[in-house]
């Protein structure tokens, strides 16, 4: 395993203190609890937004954190849901007397991990609410229960109920904006390679030279089929198809369109697949107003992408536009 | 028949395996999971080694709550919630009693068994680890009503949890992370079984060296 | 080789256009020429600032072309430098009554391109100067005379000149601004993988599962040796001694700390690379005033990172601090 | 002796022959190079084969500049200036005149180098395609005062350039992208100086059948 890395059980820690360290003025790293959190939250003119998730999806979310944005993020280690008791500890950090909510990505320990926090949150007397966030289509006809999973439409979440909470909406007005979103928004990726958990120091999974994985998730769990490699427009096709027709998106939808990177993809590769899902979508009448290229919801070093599209209306659209600052920034 | 240092014996050796076993735990949960089960139980049961001699030994039960507490506050993932839930329902079967006996070992795996199901939400034959589990309770509870010794309930029980864990392979995972692969999580063990087994096998080897 | 590519010949253009198509107020892509420039370019108001580079660096320099960076970006293909026409061409095309400032990271070929075009371009009376950037500190000691490579520390350069441009500037006066930063800016990188140019379909060189090479450029060149891979504190000391020691760097500076990503390096390790070189710095009494943590120059899908250092005084720390607004953006 | 349409031949082979090797150029240059040495010229010179009819054909000098201009304006790297400023030089030594001869072959030929030189500022024994090229007119010039005829000279050049390209395997290199990997450039040849062994070889194999 080749890496930035020292003991493999303290990469999470390192990188939150890292993260910590380069932006002294508005991030605060708690090491008790392994979280991030805003160095002004809790505020109490506004709801706390929390997101805990498993690490390894940097910049989510701890790299989420900040203005507009999260207030906390508690992640748990490399693919692991935080142990509930940190969330619970991140609860009780940033309440406010607006309430908190939990932004949790849908999947079994993550759940089982709110929800304790949240009954134990509850009891201290913890106004708090929890927001399952559930886009990736490419699970929809299994046969578990859990349903879909979240992945890389959770920014748009983020960003919505961030501007909301920031502009002095309520905690049920927030919830309701979340909920919203979330049900507008579809997401699918694939893998080019599998990625290498630190602890684990091999790839997770193996693929040939010219196999791909479709559906995969953000933990390097192996997607619904293996194709062979094919052109960079196919790989498009093969994910905007399904995302497209699950909403579905029609003639007319305005919409954003993320192409996320899943970690080991260069960028300029995710502006050529860019290029021809918004040709593919003017083609089908849609209209891509506001565009997201680049690493939002990664799979530690997977080479791969997903494509996000959200359809829009006024007022998400205005949220998305609002202002916002966070830990993973350019300048 | 059983005692407290049966009890301490049992949780320490589950403690030792998961340490032991974590690079063959995840290799097995990367087949068609995500890999970290072996790092998870690792990361929660190395603090209970750690601090073994800490943990309120008044009765059986404050036993079992107190290294319920330590490793849901440690381990992430589905298996933070569902080990530390199985532990606590053990704790509480038992609570308010001064001693406990082999009887009570059937009881409190069952409650451990529905504490898993509550939280979880799984059922039998849903490739988890209650597919190992819920076999091994049958089987002591026969052995037990056999009247048979401690080491034969053991060893019964480790060899129907390696059984049990074989018969995970060729069933479609319909919880945790397998179940996204569907089919394809047909032809491998599921990890949390295996992890009973090889649980149950080692208490089963070291049962006869236990000290008392 | 599995990357989002259609024909190798056409990634270049095609990534422009998705770039283009991504931000279809600002920027503007001009395919005769595989150039992006700002829509508003050029400003008599203002100097224009070019970079032509190869490409496969992306972020730069296609994505660093905006408000307060730069007016045009001319990239040639993959890893060689822009043909002098394109070169020549898009200085015609942002020419400002200010002039044009053309820059240039220092190699053979695009020093060469830059030349010619230069001096085809005075000869039409454009007023235009081409600024050398030379910040790797890897091949310091060598045996030719070209001199130092330009690497990350270009990104550097370009914000200053681009806040100084835009604030109303005159050429000499950026020329002065642009020289200063870059003679006080190192850097050094080194790679964990080779990358792979979609030309030629496979690693540019080979590295054994546990070897690393120190000193890399940004086109896949083999570095000054090969070692060991060691761990993620050490893999820090290895860059950050050098660059600390070449200009040098000395207790009581206040510095810009980057760590940037070779293209293949999940972001998660680079925090975790800035934790440790921004704690080594203190230690030395230097102080990182300003942090930049992600992908600012990469080589393709290389794996690896690079550490640059820029000392810091009033006038560059006001210049790095105001607003910009590029391509390469999340929000 | 030489015709137009000799020259015809030697630009169209310099150009199928680039065309032709996109791949070994380039393996060549990844050694200690950036490995895009065959993709430069091959776009450069698939653009002269496609174009072949439309270049102005007046005289040799200004058939050679128009070719200048075609690969400068699309190889990029450092070909592109090298290779162009080449062809320039070679049609500037020649301006004005409405007939070329043999005798032009090699003050073209040393044009072409002069013009490098300045352009890039490489000296002979730099391991550059120079190391190739500079030999190469030696040779041709003595095989001119010698005689020989065009098919002898050709074939002596060509061995020559590969003698040379061999020879640029101990170099180290002082210029361009290979040059910064100091010492380790020992132990391969230039891709350049290669690149003119197998044009110059392409031009020996093919001369015989050459179209008058
Ligand atoms: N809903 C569930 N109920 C009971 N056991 C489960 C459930 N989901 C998964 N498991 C068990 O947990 C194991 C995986 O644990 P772990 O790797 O910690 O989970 P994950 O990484 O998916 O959060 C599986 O092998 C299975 O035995
Ligand atoms: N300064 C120079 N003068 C003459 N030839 C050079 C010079 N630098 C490099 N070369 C030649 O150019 C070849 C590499 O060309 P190319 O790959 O286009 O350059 P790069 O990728 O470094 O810009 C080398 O093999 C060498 O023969
Ligand atoms: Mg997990
Ligand atoms: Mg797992
Ligand atoms: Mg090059
Ligand atoms: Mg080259």
């Amino acid at each position: 395993m080749k890496k930035i890395v020292n003991d493999p059980q303290r990469f999470v820690p390192e990188m939150l203190e890292g993260l910590a360290l380069a932006n002294p003025d508005t991030l605060r790293y708690v090491p008790e609890y392994n979280l991030i959190m805003r160095t002004d939250a809790p505020r109490d003119d506004k709801v706390s937004i929390v997101q805990g998730s498993g690490s390894g999806h940097e910049p989510a979310h701890v790299m989420a954190v900040g203005k507009g944005m999260l207030d906390a993020a508690c992640p748990g280690d490399v693919f692991a849901a935080p142990p509930m008791d940190y969330v619970y500890e991140t609860t009780k950090l940033v309440n406010s007397s607006k309430g908190v909510l939990l932004l949790v990505n849908n999947y079994t320990g993550d759940r089982m991990a709110f929800d304790m926090a949240q009954e134990m949150s509850l009891a201290d007397g913890v106004t708090v609410k929890t927001l399952f966030i559930d886009d990736d289509v490419a699970v929809q006809d299994s046969t578990w229960t859990v349903g879909r999973r979240g992945v890389a439409g959770n920014f748009f979440v983020i960003k919505a109920v961030g501007a909301a909470s920031e502009a002095g909406a309520d905690l049920d007005e927030v919830v309701r904006i979340g909920e919203k979103v979330n049900s507008v928004t579809r997401t699918m990726g694939l893998a080019l390679t599998a990625c290498t958990p630190p602890a684990k120091g091999s790839p997770l999974f193996e693929l040939g030279d010219d196999e791909i994985e479709i559906g995969v998730g953000i933990h390097g769990e192996p997607g619904r089929r293996r194709a062979k490699i094919m052109p960079g427009n196919e790989l498009v096709d093969t994910l905007l198809e399904p995302v497209v027709n699950d909403l579905p998106f029609e003639s007319g939808d305005r919409v954003a369109l993320m192409i996320n990177g899943l970690g080991g993809t260069p960028i300029s590769e995710l502006y050529l697949a860019y290029g021809h899902a918004h040709k593919q979508l003017a083609e089908r009448g849609i209209t891509v107003a506001r565009s997201y290229v680049g690493e939002y919801c990664t799979s530690l070093d997977m080479a791969g992408f997903s494509v996000t599209l959200v359809r829009l209306d006024d007022e998400i659209e205005g949220l998305l536009a609002a202002p916002a600052e966070i830990g993973m920034r350019i300048f | 028949m059983t005692t407290f240092s049966d009890v301490e014996f049992v949780v320490r050796t589950i403690a030792q395996t998961a340490v032991d076993n974590e690079k063959y735990f995840g290799d097995l949960d990367s087949v068609v999971g995500d890999g970290d089960f072996g790092y998870s139980l690792a990361r929660g049961f190395e603090i209970v080694l750690k601090d073994w001699d800490s943990y309120d030994r008044t009765d059986v039960s404050t036993f079992l709550s107190k290294i319920a507490i330590a490793i849901t506050g440690r381990i992430g993932g589905t298996s933070g919630p569902i080990w530390g839930t199985a532990f606590l329902r053990a704790a509480a079967t038992v609570k308010g009693h001064s001693e406990v006996s082999g009887d009570d070992v059937v009881p409190m795996l069952r409650a451990a068994i529905a504490g898993i199901m509550a939280r979880g939400g799984a059922e039998l034959g849903e490739k988890t680890l209650l597919d190992a589990l819920s076999p091994v309770a049958d089987t002591i509870e026969e052995s037990i009503a056999a009247g048979d010794s401690s080491e034969r309930i053991v060893s019964a029980a480790a060899a129907t949890a390696r059984r049990a864990a074989d018969a995970t392979t060729p069933m479609v995972a319909r919880r945790g992370r397998a179940a996204y692969t569907g089919e394809r999580s047909i032809g491998s063990p599921d990890a949390g079984a295996v992890a009973v087994a090889v649980i149950l096998e080692a208490l089963a080897s070291r049962w006869g060296n236990r000290t008392a």
